[in-house]
């Protein structure tokens, strides 16, 4: 079986690639002959495809977990001097994780999305990007290098752009595409700075200790990860400039740095986060699919795909865990205060990524893709029970108007349930195991910290309330639609009053979303923890390529505490969520008005989007502006510049006639031009003056032949 | 007549374009269908030309110099007297140029279809100004270098003056004089390595192997480099290329920004780094900055202009910028970069002005903010464009990519910094072609273009090939890469065992 | 040393030349009436130009290898003698061609004899000129030719501007020629002989104090630097090239320039060098005549390039370019070389052909519109067949002038640049200076290019088509460009032949 | 050494030759810039005469002021002549006035 996935792996990648090019190219045909329906079917049927060739690499692999990884080699993209990447794709434990989570909950989306985008035009084009956005993530899981993980990098980056600005009729949503694209290029940047600090260092690092000829025969590529799973000691004691004595920033902290820029564009943390909450203007599919389960957590995979290399440098570590444990609290915050249901999902996807990096942070790398794994799961059934919502609602999303939903869509109230009782962290479901998880290494791991734990416990405490509040808005109390002023903003679509006919969605969308709720409840048994006599299967499934370290067994009595702490925290949350929003429905208005201020930072998302704006966008067009006047006139108007100052001093003196401006080229030609002019002053007509500018002429060489 | 081909395909390259073009003289004047599709034949000729060129191209010579072998030499002696010759060959350098100018020229071709005054005349001027770029890469005697590098001065004047724009006359002798206030100084330089080489030669590759005999070095190196320098264009010596690109019709702007800016970079390769190895290499911090400069300077102007021409020739400079430092890192990986960026920049500025020429013809009108959500109206024409912008910010999986890519690599050996600051301009392309894409095909439809026609065959099949390009160099770059491999890995050996 | 009667076997071409002369002039008296019709006294003159030059070839040919001074060391017919001759005969023949095209001296003149007969006369005059090796002999010779063309200049007297320009030639020559005398008395003072050889002697010997042959040498200058119209004895030329008409004007740029340079090169190499081993040139006489000649270049060619650069008539323009082009010259005569010699000579050939086309294109102009401005040339290649002719072929001229390559000019240019430089390192910023000339240059040479090609044309200016009695006005024009671009491309006779003009010094 | 030796025909020349040029250039008439031209040649003549007897002691310099005799007859003819025909058309021979040529 090893030969088979070796030999034919690649088709999990190429049957997204050929779905995309048969909607892409002939879509519009096919759909205006045959309508929707094959459309739909061709993309979802490759994603199922290749959901079967995961599922048997999946296979192959936890059979017989051998530690070298299994790769499939397709050709060699480029080969110049040292620099070679081939296109091959790596099956090991972690990727095959994260191929089944791409293709299964990809799929789950397709079919969720044949419903969704009924009776859309552009419905060949959307399909065609989904497809295009499976390849690209699949290629960024299964590169085998890093050049071939930035292709497929900056491929989600632009199926995201493609698909944020699907209704691109609306100037916001093409808006918010560029913005996505934009901020994820500022990562990118910082991505390939990482990989052209690791190139070099390796290679000087190799060539002090004259290994290079092992790349003549022109197989081994440096950027490859099974090579740098090898040789990346090379550069344990080297510092950025490889200058001996700068006692600096180590190399390894600075391309742990740059990577983890590149991961926070990606996946949204916190300095270049404002892309996620806009990117809600796309069709909620994508949000499930894009914003939540897979590309969002590209960051993550690659943490863990060098976990090698980030092990390796503490102070890294360390800064990814504080900016996890900082964006988990920041995003729940401003979780608690937002009214549009999608914008909610957003920022908890936040903080739960948040709480990912924190994992990742404290070098519990199995325990951060065990959250991605549960996360992937209950977050893209909230997004598309989000999704049933608003297509019922009519495209509403402002969970003030909304309410009583219960009664109407009781599938999708009961798999929101269930995913919100995940998320909170409630225990038999597997948001519980995973957060708790990522809690206890938090405190315990040596790379941990209590603070990091308690910023962790708190945000998991607002996460239960801003579920909570959510849930209750929605489908709890009486239907407020009728409510709505007419001008408020959001909610497009007629307004349709009374609630008599909201409907339960149809089939193709819920049965998606009660599998995938299915899958939130029992993905989380799989990872029980020693401490509660599980076998904790999912972390030695990953032992063979995070290192199989087994942790001791003693069964510290901390470990209990905190598990029943985070139990009561998620409580507290539903408890006061239900407190503020179903019984004392008043309370939540009072306490606004107390907290004015704090409460309007926290609505406006602390400014953050206004500073980036001010400070950038218009930054750059002040100082685009500048250049382009220079451009224009310093440099190459001097010719207006001088023009000018002629023009005035002719009009001043009268006599020089200057027609010349309009030809001149720039100032060493205008000032030849004006010389010019001057010389034709001299030529007076007078014969007499000509006589004496020959002697004249002649009086100077003699002057000059005396003097010298 | 196989045989006479293989051995004269050089000569034929570079002159039927010309033969053509006197043919053209004596076709009637009114006739402009009979005049369009035989100069359209008369330049896909040497396109078939090169291709057999290509086929019959040995990837493993190193070329350079005379004794590493020059492939397809044509070498008659033209003035005894004077010492020189007609003496034309190529090597891994030149050859991705001339495939790039056989394949460009037909297209422009298609592209100047819209025509109608003194057809004849513009085409015999075009074909002319293909004769002078075919010579200029293949020619490797330095007289011969000098006299096609001139002639392909005169056709561009004219055919700016003539067909261009509203300021057309100012952007014609502002491009002639700045060019030729370059070519004047090679013209010393030229005859200076004359005198001084001991069997006084013109011939490059000769002057190659006894480059140690010359005194004042580096004066003569940057006589030569401020003359590329002006033709890449190269920070304070660009503001020619907005004015001659915005003024000249699409068809010459395509040829402009596709091939004649490469021509700079090709002239330092071939000349600077064959002939002053050591004092290039000394130089090569000095170069590497204003490659830097030309990155960023060029990507931010291009952000604050109003008119889509314009636009696309900042981008043009920005991106030559790469090209700079690429030659500038003087590593295997950077020079490689820098010649394949030569390439993707000229397949992707060709779809660019193409582009631009189609929306002008059609609305008559360049200013970006005055299109508007017209993606709906025309697709395919937005697809393409798409596809264009995307190539233009180096998006993965295009072509652009692996250029920057490898540029980027080569000039972090020795350039951290400047390097670090040249990556930065991804960002700045990336936020002013997305803001452009924006601008003119997203956001709610602009009335006037309602209907606005999509793009007709012809100009579908001058984009297509361009197209077919940029995916596939992307994905496949080694047809054009084998071809500059041997001969860079030879010129990196100079710098290399030059122990300095 | 011959004798008279033996040296008149080698001088039969200029002994025809002056019995012609003084055969027509005898006949004019006694038959007035043969002489009216002015076409058929254009072709009397042509053929009798045409004849010596004949026979001048024949001399050439013939004259292998001996040369010898002829009546008493007055003239010395080596090959710099005869190709110059050749040259020079060729441009009064050219000018004799343009006077019977150009209706400004075919139709309006009445008295076209004398005019005939003055351009026979300063033919005469260049011939001697270009032989002449004594001091006295290349005086009178000087003066010969300047005098005719005095006369001629002032010949369009309906024309107020013409009489004007030739008094104020007259004053400015006279004193030129005057200054160039005492300069002369001083030289023979010194040497103590007037011929060349004998003086060359004198200063082998003994080395003199310079600063009297310093100044002897540039009062020499004014006589000959007025001749080319170098930098500070330059004035008269723009004025006399607007007044002069037009023929004769381009016979001035290119016939008179080339004696004048014929004078310079015969002077100086031939006194103030010493001949070392080899081609090597060393300057005796403590003069450093190739710094002075150098400087004077360099003002010449920016003054030139200057002054032209917005000049409206296009006489004036071709004057100033005139100018800049003597500039060039005078880099060659700087460099001290044999190779600056036959640099000298090459140039001067291809600027005959250049400058001559030129001026022809400005005739024709002139006869359809009458008009010297730039601005009446506007749009003239969208007028009809012919005005794209002669735009192309005016075209072709201006960019050779600029020295762009595949022209003739620019092989001029790359010999010029070539002898600068074999000087050494002491000319290298002269040649700086010339390359910056010559960007300059370009910028007024595509302004005429400009307006007759990008300017559309004023309406109702119409040109009239070409027909067939125009022939000969359209085969010397394409004679000339093919020549301008033939040379351009492949250029070993001409420099086999400046290769012998420069041998005269053995 | 008699008194009156080379030197002195040299001074005496070239007080001729500069009083020539003062003329020549501050006259407003033509004629008077033509007597100026004519005592410029005479300097010259001096001069070589001079020279012929002290220093050359052959007759060439004397051979030679005689055709600057001639020459300056010849000019003085053509001078005149010209200066008829700008009389005739501006009326009077003022040099000034004849500067409808420049630029």
């Amino acid at each position: 079986m090893r030969t088979f996935i070796e030999h034919y792996g690649f088709l999990i990648v190429l049957f997204p690639v050929l779905g995309a090019f048969i909607n892409g190219i002939f879509g519009r045909q096919i759909q205006n002959k045959y309508g929707e329906k094959p459309i739909g079917y061709v993309a979802s049927l490759t994603v199922f495809f290749s959901f079967i060739i995961s599922v048997i690499a999946f296979s192959v692999i936890a059979r017989d977990p051998q530690p070298s990884a299994l790769i499939c080699h397709v050709y060699n993209w480029l080969n110049v001097n040292f620099v070679r990447a081939d296109v091959s794709f790596l099956f090991d434990p972690l990727s095959a994780v994260m191929i089944l989570i791409v293709t299964g909950v990809g799929f789950l989306i397709h079919i969720y999305s044949i419903g969704y985008m009924k009776g859309d035009p552009g419905y060949y084009r959307f399909f065609a990007y989904l497809n295009l956005f499976i390849f690209s993530m699949l290629i960024l899981v299964l590169a085998e290098n890093m050049l071939l993980m930035f292709i497929g990098w900056e491929g989600v980056g632009l199926c995201s752009y493609l698909l944020i600005g699907f209704w691109y009729s609306k100037k916001e949503n093409a808006i918010a595409g560029n913005k996505a694209f934009i901020v994820n290029r500022v990562g990118d940047f910082g991505f390939l700075l990482g990989i052209l600090t690791l190139f070099w260092s390796l290679y000087n690092q190799i060539a002090a200790n004259d290994r290079l000829a092992e790349f003549s025969n022109g197989t081994l590529s440096l950027l490859s990860f099974p090579f740098l799973a090898e040789n990346i000691h090379l550069l344990k004691g080297v510092n950025l400039f490889g200058i001996p004595e700068y006692t600096g920033i180590s190399v390894i902290t600075a391309i742990c740095l740059f990577l983890f820029l590149g991961a926070t564009g990606k996946s949204a943390q916190i300095p270049l986060h404002v892309w996620l909450p806009d990117a809600m203007a796309g069709p909620t599919p994508v949000s499930a699919l894009i914003h939540a389960a897979t590309m969002v957590t590209a960051g993550i995979y690659m943490i863990g795909r060098l976990h090698f290399l980030f092990s390796m440098s503490s102070v890294a570590l360390g800064i990814i865990a504080a900016v996890g444990a900082l964006t988990a609290l920041f995003a729940a915050t401003i979780g608690c205060a937002q009214n549009d249901i999608k914008r909610v999902l957003a920022y908890s996807t936040i903080s739960q990524l948040g709480y990912m990096f924190l994992g990742m942070g404290v070098a519990a790398y199995s325990a951060g893709i065990f959250h991605l794994m549960t996360h992937a799961f209950f977050k893209a059934c909230l997004f598309l029970g989000a999704g049933s919502v608003l297509i019922a609602l009519h495209h509403e999303n402002d969970i003030r108007w909304m309410g009583g939903l219960k009664r109407y869509m009781p599938r999708t109230f009961l798999t929101f349930l269930i995913a919100t009782l995940t998320i909170s962290g409630i225990p038999p479901f597997s948001g519980f195991f995973s957060k708790d998880e990522i809690l206890w290494k938090a405190w315990s791991s040596d790379h941990g910290h209590p603070i990091l734990w308690f910023m962790g416990f708190v945000a998991a405490g607002m996460t239960a309330f801003y579920m909570t509040r959510l849930l209750l808005m929605t489908f709890f109390g009486e239907n407020r639609r009728d409510q709505r002023p007419r001008d408020a903003g959001g909610g497009h679509g007629d307004q349709h009053s009374g609630s008599h006919d909201i409907r339960e969605s149809p089939a193709s969308m819920t049965v998606p979303l009660v599998i995938l709720a299915f899958f939130a409840i029992i993905a989380g048994f799989i990872g029980i923890p020693e401490a509660l006599g599980g076998s904790n299967r999912f972390s030695h499934f990953l032992g063979p390529v995070f290192g199989s370290h087994v942790e001791v067994q003693h069964h510290d009595p901390l470990e209990y505490i905190l598990m029943a702490a985070s139990v009561f925290i998620a409580l507290f949350g539903i408890v006061s969520g239900v407190l503020f929003y179903s019984i004392k429905p008043g309370l939540p208005a009072k306490i606004v008005s107390r907290i004015k201020i704090t409460y309007d930072v926290v609505y406006n998302k602390y400014y953050v989007d206004e500073i980036y704006d001010f400070v950038f966008v218009s930054g750059t067009k002040v100082i685009i502006i500048i250049l382009a006047a220079f451009d224009q006139y310093v440099i190459d108007g001097i010719v207006n510049l001088t023009g000018f100052l002629l023009r005035c001093k002719s009009r001043i003196s009268g006599s020089f006639d200057l027609r010349f401006v309009d030809g001149a080229v720039n100032f060493i030609a205008d000032t030849t031009l004006s010389t010019g002019a001057g010389m034709r002053k001299i030529q007076t007509g007078k014969i007499q003056a000509y006589i004496m500018f020959l002697f004249f002429g002649m009086v100077v060489f003699v002057l000059y032949k005396i003097i010298f | 007549m196989s045989e006479f081909i293989q051995n004269h395909i050089l000569t034929l390259i570079t002159f039927i374009p010309l033969i053509g073009g006197f043919f053209i003289l004596f076709l009637p004047k009114d006739k402009h269908d009979v005049i369009r599709w035989s100069s359209l034949v008369i330049t896909v000729v040497p396109f078939l030309l090169a291709l057999i060129l290509f086929a019959g191209f040995d990837r493993s010579v190193y070329g350079f110099t005379h004794s590493n072998g020059i492939q397809f030499i044509e070498e008659y002696t033209w003035i005894r007297a004077y010492n020189i010759h007609y003496f034309m060959g190529i090597d891994g350098i030149s050859m991705p140029m001339i495939f790039l100018t056989a394949l460009i020229c037909p297209l422009c071709v298609l592209a100047s279809w819209g025509i109608n005054r003194g057809v004849k005349g513009y085409f015999f001027l075009f074909l002319l100004l293909e004769t002078g770029m075919m010579g200029v890469f293949t020619a490797l005697d330095f007289f011969l270098f000098f006299v096609f590098w001139e002639v392909m001065l005169l056709p561009m004047y004219f055919l700016i003056g003539i067909w261009g724009g509203p300021r057309k006359e100012y952007a014609a002798i502002k491009f002639f004089l700045y060019t030729l206030v370059g070519s004047v100084m090679m013209l010393l330089v030229m005859i200076y390595f004359y005198l001084t080489s001991d069997p006084h030669t013109f011939d490059m590759t000769k002057l190659a192997e006894i480059n140690s005999v010359f005194d004042y070095r580096t004066i003569l190196w940057f006589a030569l480099f401020i003359n590329f320098a002006i033709k890449i264009p190269v920070f304070p010596f660009h503001t020619w290329l907005p004015d001659a690109h915005v003024e000249a019709p699409t068809a010459i702007s395509v040829i402009l920004a596709g091939v004649l800016l490469k021509m700079g970079a090709y002239g330092i390769l071939r000349i600077n780094y064959a002939v002053l190895p050591d004092v290039s290499y000394n130089m090569s911090m000095f170069m590497a900055i204003f490659g830097m400069i030309n990155i960023i300077y060029g990507a931010l102007t291009a952000m604050a202009q109003k008119d889509l021409k314009k636009l696309v020739a900042y981008s043009s400079i920005s991106h030559m910028g790469f090209v700079l430092l690429g030659i500038a890192s003087f590593t295997n990986e950077g020079i490689n970069g820098a010649i394949l960026q030569m390439f993707n920049h000229g397949v992707i500025t060709a779809m660019l002005f193409l582009l631009v020429g189609v929306i002008y013809d059609r609305a008559h009108h360049r200013e970006i903010d005055g299109f508007g959500g017209i993606a709906s109206v025309v697709p395919n024409y937005a697809f393409v464009s798409f596809l264009a912008f995307f190539g233009a910010l180096g998006l993965p999986g295009l072509n652009s990519f692996i250029s920057e890519v490898l540029v980027f690599i080569g000039a972090f050996k020795k350039y951290r910094v400047i390097t670090a600051i040249s990556a930065s301009g991804i960002i700045i392309t990336a936020s002013y072609c997305l803001w452009t894409l924006q601008r003119i095909f997203l956001g709610k439809l602009n009335e006037k273009y309602k209907l606005l026609p999509d793009m007709n065959i012809r100009e579908t099949i001058s984009l297509l090939p361009l197209a077919l390009l940029v995916v596939i160099l992307g994905v496949y770059p080694h047809p054009v890469l084998n071809l500059m491999k041997s001969t860079v890995k030879y010129v990196n050996n100079i710098f290399l065992n030059m122990n300095l | 040393m011959l004798t008279n009667t033996e040296s008149l076997k080698y001088f039969f071409s200029e002994g025809f030349l002056s019995f012609f002369f003084l055969f027509l002039l005898i006949v004019s008296f006694l038959k007035r009436d043969l002489f009216t019709n002015s076409s058929f006294v254009y072709l009397l003159g042509i053929s009798g130009v045409i004849i010596t030059l004949i026979l001048e070839l024949t001399l050439a040919t013939a004259g292998q290898g001996h040369t010898q001074l002829l009546f008493y060391g007055m003239l010395r017919n080596d090959y710099f003698a005869h190709l110059f001759k050749l040259l020079l005969v060729f441009s009064s023949l050219f000018l004799l061609v343009f006077s019977f095209i150009s209706k400004e001296t075919n139709r309006k003149f009445l008295n076209s004899l004398e005019y005939v007969l003055l351009i026979l006369a300063s033919t005469l005059g260049m011939m001697l000129l270009a032989s002449s090796v004594n001091l006295l002999m290349m005086y009178l010779s000087l003066e010969f030719l300047s005098l005719t063309a005095y006369l001629l200049t002032g010949f369009s007297h309906r024309d107020e501007r013409s009489s004007e320009a030739a008094i104020k030639y007259l004053l400015y020559g006279a004193v030129a020629s005057g200054a160039m005398l005492y300069g002369l008395s001083l030289l023979y003072g010194m040497a103590g002989s007037l011929d060349y050889f004998a003086i060359q002697e004198y200063f082998a010997q003994n080395n003199v104090s310079g600063v009297i042959a310093y100044i002897s040498v540039i009062l020499i200058l004014a006589g000959a630097g007025f001749k080319i119209a170098a930098f500070p004895f330059h004035s008269w030329c723009p004025d006399v090239y607007e007044g002069a008409p037009t023929p004769f004007t381009a016979f001035l740029s290119v016939g008179s320039k080339s004696a004048g340079f014929a004078l310079i090169v015969r002077f100086f190499y031939q006194i103030f060098i010493e001949k070392g081993g080899g081609d090597i040139l060393v300057p005796i006489g403590g003069v450093d005549w190739s710094l002075l000649l150098a400087i004077i270049s360099a003002f010449t060619m920016t003054l030139g390039n200057l002054a032209a650069l917005q000049q409206e008539n296009i006489k004036r323009l071709l004057a100033y370019s005139g100018i800049a082009h003597a500039g060039y010259i005078l880099m060659a005569v700087a460099s001290q070389t044999l190779f600056g010699v036959s640099s000298v000579f090459l140039y001067l050939v291809i600027y005959f052909l250049m400058n001559f086309g030129a001026f022809l294109v400005v005739i024709i102009i002139a006869n359809e519109f009458n008009t010297e401005l730039i601005e009446d040339y506007e749009g003239l290649v969208w007028k009809n067949a012919r005005g794209a002719f002669l735009a192309s072929m005016f075209t072709i001229y201006l960019l050779s002038l600029t020295g762009i390559p595949p022209l003739a000019g620019f092989i001029g240019k790359v010999y010029l640049f070539l002898s600068v430089f074999e000087k050494g390192s002491s000319l290298y910023w002269l040649a700086v200076v010339a390359v910056i000339n010559m960007v300059i240059s370009l910028y007024y040479y595509v302004r005429v290019i400009k307006v007759m090609f990008l300017l559309k044309g004023k309406e109702g200016v119409a040109l009239s088509a070409m027909d067939r009695s125009q022939y000969i006005q359209y085969s010397i024009m394409a004679g000339l460009s093919f020549l301008t671009i033939i040379f351009g491309i492949y250029w070993v006779p001409l420099d086999t032949l400046s290769k012998l003009a420069a041998n005269f010094l053995n | 050494m008699d008194i009156i030796n080379i030197n002195s025909y040299m001074i005496i020349s070239l007080m001729l030759f500069l009083f020539g040029l003062f003329t020549t250039i501050t006259r407003r008439n033509i004629i008077g810039i033509i007597l100026g031209i004519e005592l410029i040649l005479n300097s010259a003549a001096l001069n070589f005469a001079a020279f012929s007897k002290f220093s050359a002691s052959n007759l060439e310099g004397q051979l030679f002021s005689i055709f600057i005799i001639v020459i300056a007859a010849a000019e003085a003819a053509i001078a005149l002549a010209l200066m008829l025909s700008i009389f005739m058309r501006h009326g009077d021979i003022n040099a000034d006035k004849l500067d409808r040529l420049r630029g």
